[in-house]
């Protein structure tokens, strides 16, 4: 009697990054090429390629760190962690490169590891503290700023980039394409396949549903959500090194203002901040979206008033567009 | 409860009073030595964290060391209650006097009038307080404004298309330098275009609305930015704008880019003030305790370099740090830290 | 187990916030230049009460299994709207009173209709109201300004008999006129119900929706009642965006240190008023102890890192693994 | 009184009930009659469409089409709160109960009792116990957190909060699955007594005896539709069964093989176990090709053996020797590993076996994907193949295994979990209850598979509430009470006397009393 009835829908077939019919996705994505419409009316240099190119290479850094907190929040978590860990990143990579031609070589991987330390603080606690992550993430941004504060003062770090850095946030190796852009290409198609085709990234899912049931399934579910927050500390940290390429040098506050972008990206990408649901697709338009929304705000020279009622009646018309969570009944 | 005197203050050259018609104070003299307070809010910036570095060796300069019993810094963040909370606690514990760097200039009238009933004597610095009951030494932030646009209307005299980024939105220092440069712009007479975008004092943010607005706007004549210039400078760069007339705040890295590129266009004017302000602050705070004639709004001078006078290990320093600000001395109050020796001191202290 | 285990159970979380909050403020007034005198005692009240209120509101949406990002900025809009219209007259203040708690309660109610009728996910849905709500505020004050009606900041700031902070008092009625009765109503149940488990509360047939309303509203309320709250204590409205922020996070740590699950169901607002005292007092604890400037930061980080970790503790007593996943 | 009830309308009558889930028709121009003092039975095979049904009737489901008369007139439920004013409870398959609220809070939930518009919590407890009471559950405390109890004292509490609400009609649906034996009894006293107080009972149940004792009409569906109504006792087991699965039923379970020698070393053997007071002097052993149950009343400590065999339980005292030698499991990662080969089948699917939001084949390979992976890279062919063949062996009724597992019915969701463990092919397989809420179509491919799983060379840990069960597939089977093994019944001494009067540990006590 078998009953299983093997019409398979095509679509499902594919890997998970071109369920293009994803409706979530596909929305975020026409919001973008609105905004863009809408923006082209002010003036037709939002339409241009150098203008599409600069936005294109703003949002990898928000792009970069917004996929260590998708991983974060498929697993039902939150970092809150990321406006400290992204200074971090940027000023001990910076802090590295005083220390001769070895420092300039170790600078990059030295700020990524200390994002990881502040990572692996809010896995422990998460994963075998169990405290939620909502708190030990903020008690650690916090920890993270005091200790650069005590750092900056009693130690007069370097803080410039070094060349490299600079290279990799503002440089082109492909004609016209900004590295920026094809470093978080690079880090978007490992995020991809490491979400659909691995192991990892079927836990992560799983957990994000019920960890209960993947930990009777035999999966180390502790050390899966440590790892992610290990992954989310070294992407942050990651964007800092790319945001102080990017500026030259690091600074205290460079991270402040890419917590909440970060997470409103994930979510507008369709991820639900509940765990278990999302696709990294997803994510990119989120992300996108977010950085060409504060753009042509800016370049609009709307007052900050207005720009703060514009960005959220936009975030709440969109999220009620397409990100409804489906009824109780 | 300080008597309101007639001037000159006690050391003129450096307590300089703001404007003509400001008042002078007069506090009972009290015996030395005293308990002083700093109450800082926000920390987590360059220009902060020098700031208490440069209040901790004023503080440990002999001579003023022997006038202290005590100096007591506490930062309290953002948050306005837990600073005015702070400072009520530094009023009950019997402090001579309390410095404040202000988190917002008006919250502060109960505590003002409870420092004052408890004989108290309160300076606020940088971030100043909207009162006459307490001393404020003052940074001309609309003068600032005013340099700026005057620089730019000399380099542009028929007018242009001007970029201002501006600062964050809502503090009156924002406001006071952007209401500088309009006025002065208006009163020139000829076209200016001016495109504001803001820039938050913070150089990612700056050089991500520089570079937005160049890619759409292609081309400006002139650019005035307060606070986030080397960012800027950098977005000009990184776009291929070509180099034109600045007038900007006084980081060390923007301050090497005018070096760099004057001959390439960029002219700048470099002016603010630096964090030594603390210094005067507290050096105005003895003389207050000492009995000295102090007045209410001490005016603070503006460091200037302008184009083509930036000198390589005085007006910046090449090895240091982008972030740091380097107006920093004030000569006529025998104050001459350089931002160098302030990061450095406490390296030998490590 | 008999009738007071079962009470001491139900207390169990609200016992250890007030046990973390008195060990701290003892260490504090213990080691305070002026003593424990009652000028110490308002300034402490003065500065926790504000939090406490940014921490009820949180606590009320924290049961529902919700969360609320944007009491800071409600808390700062009813600031800038008090600066505005609680002066004057004592008619003109009381209406003034009125118009801003109402303001409260609709930014509240905006949140939980988009939460509810919208079905959006409550923290992006409150990352985009405060948002808006900081915006409004920064028309009302684009320049921090404004006024309060002084008698009555004094009054509510001050003391009662010279002895009893009148903040203080303030709370409790608050307490008593807002969270005991909605606690002990059945949409307060609900809104436990809803939170705890939301497919048995709606099979159980409950009125989920009204609960998660009411709780987002009162929400609301009480976060104004903390913005107007710090207009008496500043005499002006600021629409200050760090501080915005600031509170929210607060309020989410002050709530986890009242022995409020963020999970939902459990946990009460006496709890997460002692979290936020308690959290208050870290920043005081700076006073007592003479810690080099700079590493102020670093200490307050550190305590809050300790402080969090205590309930970590109860794992170690954990018996079987499965209790790990709640 | 049956003259009158002929002009009478019925008390609740549904007509032309459809019910489609996406591409799924749970139910199909489904019809019920309800009558006050009867028990009305409803039985199907998993996925028939009883729980829809009920669902529609509690107000939890809106129908697509169809409608519903109350005493004759039509009504409509847009939530379960109006249901419930209606005056129709329902206890739910799955429980509806707050974990964080207590005993008296949940029986009271939908409407307290209260003073001045608030919860008069004096009333309300006086409420509960009498609820508690009536529904023989007095031993709960009103007070203590639903989150503490064990699943069987919880559905007493369900039971007690939907007689709490003075119903007309109370809808059980599978109400009595997690109960034991003695519970039951309880139950159905209950049961009985309400139904002589005039109430419809409405009783959904896949264990037959407990229809036939209870039940004065029963209604079969099958694919979502009533198939067939009929007076209790008017037809056989038999033609019940073919009824409900459209073939023949035949011998329950399969033939026990001859003992063999007992020579052949125990693949699983625990030696003075030991977990707090939860467990106590544990020993025992279970050789490959065995079935062994674990017997006695709910909670004394059955699956808390079970945790600590496959390393869930922390402080567990005591040795277990896998294939002889002592094996150290402190995860169920290490007792899933390919040293010690145990599979565990969870008591609660929804909260331990499955992840409901995601697909079945997700599900299916969650478990096994170290094996169809290399380096952490899953091997989709691999991972298909395997699929593919559990969804057959099992029988798996499912749209395809793209459709999220929540989709399934009950009873071909517990096929899940069983099938994603057996993908990893076991030599240990620890059950916790896993027939519970299946059909009896499914039961026996559950117990069938079983023996086929041992003679295959598995050794088998089987816990189970239904005492047929144990005597029907078990080699042996050992009896808990207090956390102890008390009894040991092996063969044909394994009856249904030898496991009450263990479980309730009364010849061990006439045995202490006497010494
Ligand atoms: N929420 C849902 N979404 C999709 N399909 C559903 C849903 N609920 C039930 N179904 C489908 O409707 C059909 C009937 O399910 P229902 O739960 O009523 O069966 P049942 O007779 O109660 O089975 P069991 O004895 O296993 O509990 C099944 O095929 C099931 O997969
Ligand atoms: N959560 C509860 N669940 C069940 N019974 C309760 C609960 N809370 C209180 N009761 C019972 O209700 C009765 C009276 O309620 P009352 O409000 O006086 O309780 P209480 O013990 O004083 O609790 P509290 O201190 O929270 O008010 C007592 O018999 C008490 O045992
Ligand atoms: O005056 C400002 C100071 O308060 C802030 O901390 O840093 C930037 C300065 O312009
Ligand atoms: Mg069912
Ligand atoms: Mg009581």
């Amino acid at each position: 009697m078998s009953e299983m009835t093997t019409e398979r829908q095509p679509a499902r077939r594919l890997p998970k990054f071109l369920h293009g019919v994803d409706p979530a996705v596909a929305t975020a994505f026409a919001c973008i090429l609105l905004l863009l419409a809408f923006g082209s009316f002010y003036s037709t240099s939002f339409l241009s390629p150098e203008y599409l190119l600069q936005q294109l290479k703003v949002a990898s850094f928000l792009g970069v760190i917004a996929t260590g907190m998708m991983l974060v929040i498929l697993l039902g978590q939150i970092d809150l962690s990321v406006p400290w860990s992204v200074a971090v990143g940027g000023m001990m990579a910076c802090a590295a490169a005083a220390f001769g031609p070895a420092g300039e070589v170790l600078a990059i991987p030295f700020g990524i590891a200390c994002g990881m330390a502040i990572g692996l603080v809010n896995g422990i606690g998460v994963a075998y503290l169990r405290i939620p992550s909502m708190i030990i993430t903020l008690a650690t941004n916090a920890v993270a700023q005091g200790l650069m504060v005590v750092y900056t003062g009693g130690f007069s770090p370097q803080d410039s980039a070094t060349a490299a850095m600079r290279w990799l946030a503002t440089g082109s190796l492909l004609p016209g394409v900004p590295n920026a852009v094809v470093i978080w290409a690079i880090i978007g198609a490992v995020a991809v396949f490491l979400l659909t085709r691995t192991t990892f990234g079927r836990s992560v899912y799983g957990i994000g549903n019920r960890e209960r049931a993947a930990y009777l399934s035999g999966v180390d579910t502790r050390r899966i959500v440590m790892v992610a927050f290990i992954i989310s500390g070294a992407l942050s940290a990651f964007g800092g090194v790319l945001l102080a390429g990017y500026a030259s040098k690091a600074a205290q506050s460079m991270g402040d203002t890419y917590l909440l972008p970060a997470i409103a990206a994930v979510v507008l990408g369709g991820t639900s901040i509940l765990g278990g649901r999302g696709s990294y697709l997803g994510t990119v338009a989120g992300v996108i979206l977010i950085t060409l929304l504060q753009s042509i705000l800016s370049v609009m020279q709307m007052p900050e008033a207005g720009r703060q009622i514009i960005y959220g009646v936009v975030i709440v018309a969109m999220l009620l567009l397409y990100g409804r969570t489906p009824p109780v009944r | 409860e300080p008597e309101v005197v007639s001037g000159p203050a006690g050391d003129p050259n450096c307590f300089a009073p703001w404007a003509s018609e400001t008042k002078f104070f007069k506090y009972p003299a009290k015996e030395g030595p005293y308990r002083i307070a700093l109450a800082n809010g926000y920390i987590a910036n360059t220009w902060r964290i020098q700031m208490i570095q440069t209040a901790k060796a004023y503080a440990a300069q002999p001579d003023v060391a022997a006038k202290l019993k005590e100096f007591k810094v506490v930062s309290t963040g953002e948050d306005v209650p837990a600073q005015i909370s702070a400072i009520n606690n530094f009023i009950d514990s019997g402090y001579d006097a309390i410095v404040v760097n202000a988190q917002n200039p008006t919250a502060f009238t109960p505590v003002i009038k409870r420092a004052k009933e408890a004989g108290v004597v309160l300076v606020a610095f940088d971030n100043i307080l909207d009162t006459e009951d307490a001393i404020n030494v003052n940074v001309d932030q609309k003068g600032l404004g005013v340099l700026w646009a005057n620089w730019l209307a000399k380099h542009l005299p028929e007018g242009g298309k001007i970029l201002e980024v501006r600062g964050v939105a809502g503090t009156s220092v924002d406001t006071d330098r952007h209401t500088g440069i309009h006025e002065t712009f208006a009163a020139t007479g000829k076209k200016w275009d001016v495109v504001e975008v803001l820039g938050k004092w913070d150089d990612p943010t700056a050089q991500k609305a520089t570079a937005d607005a160049i890619a759409v706007h292609k081309k400006f004549d002139g650019i005035t930015a307060q606070g986030g210039d080397t960012g800027v400078v950098q977005a000009m760069i990184d776009a291929k704008h070509p180099f034109v007339p600045f007038g900007g705040e006084t980081e060390n890295g923007f301050r090497k880019f005018c070096a760099k590129f004057a001959g390439e266009g960029l002219k700048c004017s470099s002016a603010g003030t630096g964090p030594a302000q603390v210094a005067v602050a507290i050096k105005t705070a003895i003389a207050a305790l000492e009995g000295q004639v102090v007045p209410q709004s001490v005016k603070l001078p503006t460091a200037i370099v302008e184009d083509p006078n930036f000198k390589e290990g005085e007006d910046f320093y090449p090895d240091q740090s982008d972030n740091f600000f380097v107006g920093n001395s004030f000569p006529t109050c025998g104050i001459n830290f350089t931002a160098q020796e302030i990061m450095g001191q406490t390296k030998e202290n490590q | 187990m008999s009738e007071w285990r079962y009470w001491l159970a139900e207390q169990r979380a609200t016992l250890m916030a007030v046990g973390i909050f008195a060990l701290m403020f003892l260490i504090y007034v213990a080691n305070h230049p002026a003593g424990l005198t009652a000028n110490v005692v308002q300034t402490a009240s003065n500065k926790g009460v504000l939090l406490a209120f940014v921490a009820m509101a949180q606590t009320l949406v924290v049961i529902t299994a919700g969360i609320d990002l944007s009491v800071g900025m409600i808390f700062i809009l009813t600031n800038c709207l008090a600066s505005w219209l609680v002066v004057g007259t004592a008619m003109e203040t009381t209406l003034g009173l009125f118009a801003v708690l109402g303001t409260g309660l609709a930014c509240g109610a905006l949140n939980g209709a988009i939460v509810i009728f919208g079905r959006l996910q409550p923290i992006v849905a409150t990352i985009a109201t405060g948002a808006i709500y900081f915006g409004l505020a920064l028309l009302l004050r684009p320049f921090p300004g404004g006024s309060v009606n002084e008698g009555l900041a004094d009054a509510l700031t001050g003391r009662l008999f010279g002895l009893i902070p009148a903040s203080l008092v303030v709370l409790a009625a608050v307490v008593l006129v807002v969270w005991v009765p909605f606690s002990r109503s059945l949409t307060g149940r609900t809104a436990y119900a809803s939170g705890s488990s939301e497919v048995a509360a709606y099979m159980s047939g409950v009125p989920i929706r009204r609960a998660k309303f009411a709780a987002y509203t009162l929400a609301g309320l009480l976060a104004s009642i903390g913005g107007l709250f710090l207009t008496f204590f500043t005499y002006t409205g600021e629409a200050a965006l760090a501080s915005g922020n600031a509170y929210t996070l607060f309020s989410i740590a002050a709530v986890v240190l009242g022995g409020v699950s963020l999970f939902g169901g459990k946990g009460s607002v006496i709890g997460a008023i002692f979290g936020a005292l308690a959290f208050r007092t870290i920043g005081d604890l700076l006073f007592v102890f003479d810690l080099e400037p700079l590493w102020q930061p670093l200490f307050q980080g550190v305590v809050l890192l300790v402080a969090v970790s205590l309930g970590a503790f109860a794992l170690f007593r954990v018996k079987n693994r499965l209790e790990w996943f709640g | 009184m049956l003259q009158e009830q002929a002009d009478r309308p019925s008390l609740f009558r549904m007509e032309g009930i459809s019910k489609r889930y996406g591409g799924v028709r749970a139910l199909e121009k489904a019809e019920l009659v309800v009558e006050a003092g009867r028990i009305h039975a409803i039985l199907g095979e998993n996925g028939a469409g009883k729980s829809t049904l009920i669902k529609v009737m509690a107000g939890v489901v809106s129908p697509d089409e169809g409608r519903m008369l109350l005493d004759g007139k039509e009504v409509r439920f847009a939530a379960p709160a109006d249901a419930r004013a209606a005056g129709i409870a329902c206890i739910f398959q799955e429980l509806s109960l707050v974990p964080d609220l207590s005993v008296a809070d949940n029986i009271a939930i939908a409407d307290p009792p209260r003073r001045f518009g608030l919860i008069d919590r004096r009333a309300q407890r006086l409420l509960a116990e009498e609820a508690l009471a009536r529904a023989g559950a007095g031993d709960i405390h009103p007070r203590a957190l639903v989150r503490d109890l064990p699943l069987s004292r919880r559905q007493m509490v369900e039971i007690a909060k939907a007689l709490a609400s003075r119903p007309r009609i109370l809808i059980l649906d599978e109400a009595t699955s997690a109960l034991t034996a003695a519970d039951v009894a309880k139950v159905f006293a209950v049961l009985k007594r309400l139904r002589a107080e005039g109430l419809a009972l409405l009783y959904i149940s896949h264990r037959m005896h407990e229809i036939a004792e209870l039940a004065d009409e029963c209604t079969v569906f099958r694919n979502g539709r009533n198939v067939e109504s009929y007076k209790a006792g008017t037809r056989t087991d038999a033609e019940v069964v073919q009824m409900m699965i459209g073939r023949e039923y035949s011998n329950v379970f399969p033939p026990k093989p001859q003992r063999s020698d007992d020579a052949a070393p125990p693949m699983l053997e625990c030696r003075e176990l030991g977990w707090g007071g939860r467990l106590r002097d544990i020993n025992f052993s279970v050789r490959a090709g065995e079935v062994v149950g674990l017997g006695g009343l709910d909670g004394q400590g059955q699956r808390d053996l079970l945790l600590a065999l496959f390393g869930v339980l922390r402080g567990t005292t005591g040795e277990v020797l896998v294939d002889g030698r002592p094996a150290t499991i402190a995860s169920p990662a290490q007792a899933r590993s390919a040293k010690v080969g145990m599979a565990l089948i969870p008591e609660d699917r929804k909260t331990e076996g499955l992840m409901l939001p995601m697909t079945v084949r997700e599900n299916l390979s969650f478990a096994v994907l170290d094996r169809v992976s290399m380096a952490g890279i899953i091997d989709r062919e691999a991972e298909e193949r395997l699929i593919d063949e559990m969804v057959q062996l099992l029988a798996i009724k499912t749209a395809g295994i793209d459709v999220p597992v929540g989709a399934l019915s009950g009873g071909n969701q517990q096929k899940v979990v069983i099938a994603k463990w057996l993908m990893r092919k076991p030599r240990i397989i620890l059950l916790n209850d896993p027939t519970r809420g299946i059909d009896v179509g499914t039961k026996q491919e559950i117990y069938q598979l079983l023996r086929r799983l041992a003679d295959a060379g598995a050794a088998i840990l089987f816990y189970s509430t239904d005492y047929d069960e144990l005597i029907g597939c078990c080699d042996r089977v050992l009896v808990l009470y207090d956390g102890r093994i008390v009894r040991e019944l092996e063969g044909s001494g394994i009856t249904e006397h030898a496991l009450i009067s263990s479980a309730l540990n009364v010849e061990a006590e006439t045995r202490g009393a006497a010494a």
